[in-house]
């Protein structure tokens, strides 16, 4: 039953996702200006909503006040005959209500749905949240302090806290969602109209994290989709300011951060080989795995990939490719488990992994430089 | 509401004082208590052999059925006052209740926690948006 | 009426319970449910003035949008804190049960005392003992998480003045939940003939759903609190992340009470309003059995609706759709009240007295509490509003606008019968005024505030707000200078009021049938018991400047049904 | 309504309670323990045993708060339950059971004395019951210390050596990481699981907070991919725990809820030594008879529950293997 209903109201709803340009909805005595696809639809809903409780409120209280002056004792003559109950008018007021309310939480509902259903085509950034601040993590690794996103198009929130629990919300958009430390929590929005200049839109924590709590606000800039691209490209820059004789000592460590999940660097393998067992060679290394053989891809074990003794012709060329297409060739005993990075990391990032793992002597277990020994 | 059971149950009682309470005789008392005994013994035994998922099914009823003897004889509800079973029954619903309920929640959220490899997570999360289906479709 | 009764016990009975016996230790180690419920009175008081100091001292930093000198972001959280935590769990929750339900409940329903005097003194000092924990956790360092207690903060980062605080709670937890139990076999057990349960006040009603809700509801609040310590002290694992827990687990856990919690403050509020408006209206309470019944269903209701305070914090889309949807059933039962209520005044006699004022101040701003709930309950607006000043004002508008209103007005309705004096009719007006005045303006204010997106707990603020802050300080400080008031001339009245009749109002319930102050055991001889909503029996006595039910007339009309 | 109104009279009615309640002081000089607010001794003793019932009830939402608990974490993490349980000793934690119900039966019997006046036989029961609750808490004793003896514990304290045995047999130096849950998480068996296992957390620090890492999200770690996919059912080895590459993550919340569980009931059974013991002794002097024996029934009552709880908590620690 409520299956068929929500179908029918998931059909009747408009697609906020794909819908075209969502205006601007303007403030009003209640609501601040909305930015978002959201806006429309929620402020939509809280003023139908606050129709009805102008017009309940009028009722109930013009009725007392009507009441009491007209009935107001006269004299001591106390007693009063009013009925004392009438079951066809309590019974009204009893279920006129009712359904009110179910029309009411229908049209929430609808707004709900929408507001949790992710477009497929959403445009991920990753959210870190931390007393008393927020990070934003670009696809290409570019973060930010301040919200950036793209105009126009659906932006997905995937979000995480490090200590406490911590709430992103921006009021323009109408969209709340609280960061809990230990898992991942997503929002979504579509912001079709870009800041201009120094406007932008309020974010703030509302989940009560401590002493900074009230600092922890930031900027959301809108910017139009093609602005937004080369600023993520400029913000993603930050390895070509680094001068080539100390890139692996300087980028070294940051990009490794990223592969710190899977690799080691003291030998101890992960989900994936530990750089600390790499012999520099171009040889598909720790061939002597005892498992041997035991991983097939799509059917075919790893001598049967690139054969024994096999080699690249530079242990560069092994890394690069291990990079980009890490399931080509797989190290013994382990699995297909890593993601390329192809389009996410530029060649001059995979130089200082190169350079890093040439110099694993200068690097610490957790990949911190320390310099020649 | 509350009162009904009691009070209605108030007519038929009507000895003098002081027999308020209910006398159980002993062979009632003795036979309970054997059965409670054995019935640990059973739920003992079971653990030993290797029933699957049935094991901690088969331990649960035979708790169930030794807690009813307990509170059936050894604390009089079965003569008792009805609405003293509702209070003890009661309670026992209102805790189900708060199970249920958090259980429900656990259960949709625990794809979520990043214990999990995240890329899974993602996948759940794209797919498992409220009705993803239907908006799927367009 | 008086005929006193020939016990030993009585013979030195020299009039009232004040009089009975006279000492210190009389008061401190009495079994009598009139004097536990006048300590519960004073120590509900007293905690209402630190707490509406807290929320002055709060108000005034919210003058400023940044940093101010005087307070800083820590003592301001503490502030707030404590301000939720006392009057929560200090003021609101005992305030009409343990303070005015103790005192009236037994005399209403013609019994002499609680049914368990003992139990009725240990949870008061039960109550002494979690505010002194409460106490001893500001000199401990303070506790800064809110009342909410929400873990990982809660577990790891708070004050040192958590664990006190937490024990404490768990303390006033059980303190309540004796109360509970003592009034629930109190109605069970101790109603005279007669006295059957459609002839039942509706306040005792209201009371008996709240009874229901303390015995089910608290002790989970006490075992999540004993959690938390155990949590904070030991990190096990359960609540908190760092060692594989999980926050959201305890926010069930916590408002799987504190949802409940909600109407175990409300429900006896709106059980005084009952009786207020009946009585000063001087015509049968519309609609009986609505509002009897709506009090439990609104008891049971409050277990299944926890959730809706969880909506953004990462609980399961299909959990917030399911308690968003059954939230909305509570809503039925409080509108059915509200409507009964003004279908009440219809064609009454409606004697403006400051209690009558209170009484209709509960209907206005429960009515504006009630609505606002609306839009929270919706899933897609609670995302906007939840966790700001939206939330903050309806609440307020809830539990003080509403609960704490109809505590005062109780205080006043029944001031002659517990203190044997009348105040001055005048000064309370002006009272009443002030405090709804001063509370409109600072609440509703606060809505704005909140839907603008003014997030709540916050220390500074955008400028863009701070126009609202200063009405909301300014009002705050009308409704201060409105208790103020209310204080002075309650306590002037004791000195120089002038004597109270026993029946100053025209009610016709049991507790007008004794003498204000009543006896040490209320009733001589067991009352007879009519229909309380039947006013055809009273009349006016110039005499004793006060009302009298004629009982005979009184019964009689309850037999024959007359007076419907 | 009516049959209520017949209630308030029924009792009335047969003690002659009219309206001015002269007869009540009959009862009341009959019965001196007879309070002054009550008219028969039934009302006394039915009041008595409702309120009774519903601090029982209150006992059930406590515990089942708790339950619910179980419930979560055991469905969060089955695995960490099946191999935990089989630490906890079955054959003790029957006997333990049995000493418990057998507590009851002599309660019970105790109750059906005091009500036929058979005050010998209630001070024995009673002085039964009291050498049953003491038993048990004995027997937990044991269980308790071995347990942590072999430092099972909770919280951080699970994962570090603290016993010179273990220190010794755990030769491996102790590294600390950043995070507890997925470092408790152990890899695939053949590689390392020693030292993941091992590694202690170091203590919570409270004000500093760790950098932010850098570069996106979306890359998971070894542990990450091994917490999901556990076996359901690990058998434990015969190593101290420490040692066990078989271990699965979150196995120190099975004994932080087990310690809480089984520990909240242990008060119960000591403040039921108390109360049993303080009967005991009045039933010495004498106090209990047929008319008088109310205490006698309620603590009765309170002590089924902490048996009802007890029936519980056994299978759902100990049988779960």
């Amino acid at each position: 039953m409520t299956n068929l209903i929500t179908t029918l109201l998931m059909h009747s709803s408009p697609d906020v996702a794909t819908s075209g340009k969502a205006e601007l909805t303007p403030k009003n005595f209640w609501l601040p200006q909305g930015a978002s696809t959201f806006a429309e639809q929620n402020d939509w809903v809280f003023n139908v909503i606050n129709y009805i409780n102008y017009f309940f409120f009028f009722l109930v209280v013009g009725l007392m006040f009507y009441f009491v002056w007209k009935y107001r004792q006269k004299g001591r003559e106390v007693y009063a005959r009013g009925p004392s109950h009438n079951t066809v008018l309590e019974l009204g007021w009893t279920i006129i209500p009712t359904l009110l309310v179910v029309v009411i939480f229908f049209i929430g509902f609808r707004g709900f749905v929408s507001m949790k259903t992710v477009p497929a085509n959403a445009y991920q950034i990753d959210v870190t949240a931390q007393r008393y601040g927020w990070l934003f993590k670009y696809p290409n690794g570019a973060t930010s302090d301040d919200l950036y996103v793209p105009a126009g198009k659906p932006v997905k929130l995937v979000m995480r806290s490090e200590d406490v629990l911590h709430s992103l919300y921006i009021r323009d958009f109408r969209v709340k969602q609280d960061v809990v430390p230990g898992r991942y929590t997503t929002l979504w929005f579509q912001a079709d109209h870009p800041t201009a200049g120094e406007e932008f839109h309020h974010l703030f924590c509302t989940e009560f994290c401590g002493v900074g709590h009230s600092n922890m606000n930031r900027k959301v800039y809108v910017l139009p989709e093609a602005d937004f691209d080369s600023w993520v490209v400029e913000q993603g820059r930050w390895l070509d300011k680094i001068p080539e004789a100390e890139l692996y000592s300087k980028a070294g460590p940051k990009l490794f951060a990223r592969c710190a999940g899977c690799h080691t660097l003291d030998g101890k393998p992960g989900t994936g080989p530990s750089w600390g067992n790499y012999d520099g060679s171009g040889n598909v290394w720790e061939r002597t795995s005892t498992a041997s053989s035991a991983h097939k891809v799509d059917g075919k074990s790893v001598s049967d990939l690139i054969g024994q003794g096999k080699q690249y012709e530079t242990p560069e060329g092994y890394i690069r490719a291990s990079i980009l297409n890490p399931n080509e060739h797989i190290v013994d005993g382990f699995g297909p488990a890593m993601p390329t990075f192809k389009g996410q990391l530029t060649d001059k990032a995979i130089d200082a992994l190169i350079g890093m793992m040439k110099h694993l002597d200068e690097f610490d277990a957790k990949g911190n430089f320390v310099g020649k020994k | 509401m509350a009162s009904h059971a009691h009070s209605s149950h108030d007519h038929g009682h009507g000895e003098p004082h002081p027999l308020v309470g209910h006398l159980v005789p002993y062979s009632t008392l003795f036979a309970t208590g054997a059965a409670l005994i054995v019935l640990t013994i059973i739920t003992v035994a079971a653990r030993y052999v290797d029933l699957g998922e049935a094991n901690i099914y088969l331990a649960i009823g035979i708790a169930v059925v030794k807690a009813t003897l307990v509170s059936l004889f050894f604390m009089h509800l079965r003569w008792d006052r009805p609405f003293n079973l509702m209070v003890l029954v009661g309670s026992m619903l209102f805790v189900v209740l708060m199970m249920v309920f958090c259980m429900m929640d656990v259960g949709q959220n625990m794809p979520t926690e990043n214990k999990g490899n995240p890329a899974k997570v993602q996948q759940y999360l794209d797919a498992n948006a409220p009705f993803a289906p239907v908006t799927a479709k367009k | 009426m008086t005929t006193l009764d020939t016990r030993p016990i009585h013979e030195e009975v020299p009039g009232n319970y004040l009089t009975f016996r006279r000492g210190f230790l009389s008061w401190a180690l009495t079994l009598d449910h009139k004097r536990i419920g006048m300590m519960y009175l004073v120590a509900v008081l007293v905690s209402f003035f630190v707490g509406g100091v807290m929320a002055l001292l709060v108000r005034t930093k919210l003058l400023f949008p940044g940093e101010v000198t005087w307070m800083t972001a820590d003592q301001y959280n503490k502030a707030f804190t404590l301000h939720g935590a006392i009057m929560v769990f200090l003021v609101i929750i005992p305030s009409i049960p343990a303070a005015l339900g103790n005192f009236v409940l037994p005399i209403m329903l013609g019994a002499k005392d609680v049914a368990f005097p003992r139990l009725n003194l240990f949870s008061f000092y039960l109550w002494i003992m979690g505010a002194i924990c409460a106490v001893y956790s500001l000199l401990a360092g303070g506790f800064d998480t809110g009342w909410t207690f929400y873990t990982p903060y809660s577990s790891q980062f708070s004050a040192g003045g958590t664990i006190p605080v937490l024990i404490g709670v768990f303390i006033l937890g059980f303190s309540s939940i004796f109360t509970g139990l003592n009034f629930v076999v109190t109605i069970h057990k101790l109603r005279p003939p007669g006295m059957t349960w459609f002839r039942m006040p509706l306040f005792l009603w209201a009371v008996y759903a709240t009874a229901l809700i303390q015995i089910l509801a608290t002790p989970v609040l006490g075992i999540t609190v004993a959690l938390l310590v155990v949590e904070r002290s030991f990190n096990i694992g359960i609540f908190d992340p760092s060692m594989g827990g999980d926050p959201v687990l305890f926010q069930h856990f916590f408002w799987f009470y504190s949802h409940p919690a909600v109407y175990i403050m409300i429900l006896p509020g709106m059980g005084i309003i009952s009786e207020i408006i009946a009585v000063h209206s001087h015509r049968h309470i519309f609609g009986f059995r609505f509002i009897a019944f709506s009090s439990i269903a609104i008891a049971i209701f409050s277990f299944l609706v926890w959730g809706h305070h969880m909506f953004t914090s990462g609980q399961s889309g299909l959990m917030n759709v399911l308690f968003s949807a059954i939230t909305f059933s509570v809503a039925i039962p409080s509108a059915v009240k509200v409507f009964n209520w003004i279908a009440t005044l219809y064609k009454g006699s409606i004697s403006l007295n400051t209690a009558m004022w209170y009484g209709l101040a509960f209907i206005f701003l429960f009515t504006i509490g009630g609505l606002t709930g609306i839009p929270l309950a919706v899933l897609s607006t609670d995302i906007h509003l939840h966790d700001t000043y939206y939330v903050v004002a309806h609440f307020h508008y809830v539990m003080m606008g509403s609960a704490l209103i109809a505590m005062i007005g109780g205080l006043h309705h029944w001031w002659p019968k517990m203190t044997g004096r009348m105040f001055s009719e005048f000064w309370g007006k002006i009272g009443c005024a002030l405090v709804f005045v001063g509370f409109n303006v600072t609440f509703f204010t606060q809505f704005m505030l909140g839907s603008q997106g003014m997030p709540r707990r916050y220390y500074a603020y955008q400028p863009e707000f701070q126009i609202y802050h200063h009405i909301s300080t300014g009002g705050a400080y009308i409704m201060g200078l409105g208790f103020l008031i209310t204080a002075i001339y309650l306590i002037h009245s004791l000195y120089a009021g002038k004597r109270a009749p026993a029946n100053p109002w025209g009610g016709a319930s049991l507790e007008w049938q004794c003498t204000s102050p009543p006896p040490h055991d209320n009733f001589a001889t067991t009352p007879r018991v009519g229909d309380c909503y039947d006013f055809s029996a009273v009349s006016w006595d110039e005499k004793q400047q006060g009302y009298v039910v004629d009982t005979e007339a009184h019964i009689a009309a309850a037999q024959h049904g007359k007076g419907h | 309504m009516s049959h209520s109104a017949s209630h308030a009279d029924s009792h009335s009615g047969s003690h002659g309670h009219d309206a001015h309640g002269h007869d009540a002081h009959g009862d009341h000089a009959k019965y001196p323990f007879l309070a002054h607010h009550f008219d028969t001794p039934n009302q006394q003793f039915e009041s008595g045993k409702l309120g009774m019932w519903a601090f029982l009830a209150t006992e059930v939402l406590f515990f089942g708060a708790l339950f619910v608990m179980y419930a979560i974490l055991r469905f969060k993490d089955p695995q960490v339950f099946s191999y935990a349980s089989q630490y906890l000793d079955t054959i003790l934690g029957g006997i333990n059971t049995c000493v418990l119900i057998l507590s009851s039966l002599t309660m019970a019997v105790g109750v059906r004395a005091a009500q036929t006046n058979k005050k010998g036989l209630l001070s024995v029961c009673l002085f039964l019951t009291l050498m049953g609750a003491v038993g048990f808490l004995v027997i937990k004793y044991f269980e308790y210390s071995h347990k942590l003896h072999l430092n099972l514990k909770w919280g951080e304290g699970f994962y570090h050596p603290v016993t010179a045995e273990e220190a010794a047999e755990v030769k491996v130096e102790p590294k600390p990481v950043e995070n507890p849950v997925l470092a408790i998480a152990s890899p695939n068996p053949s590689a390392g699981a020693q030292t993941v296992a091992l590694a202690p957390v170091p203590p919570v620090d409270k004000t500093a907070i760790a950098a932010p890492k850098t570069g996106p999200d979306g890359v998971a770690t070894a542990k990450m991919v091994e917490a999901t996919d556990a076996p359901m059912h690990v058998e434990h080895s015969e190593e101290p725990h420490l040692l066990d590459s078989n271990m699965p993550p979150n196995t120190h919340r099975f004994f932080a809820i087990y310690y809480i569980m089984t520990g909240l009931h242990g008060i119960h059974v000591l403040i039921g030594v108390g109360v049993i013991g303080w009967l005991f002794l009045a039933s010495l002097k004498g106090r209990f008879n047929s008319d008088y024996y109310a205490p006698v029934d309620f603590v009765g009552l309170y002590w089924h529950v902490v048996d009802l709880v007890w029936i519980f908590l056994f299978p759902l620690f100990y049988l779960i293997h």
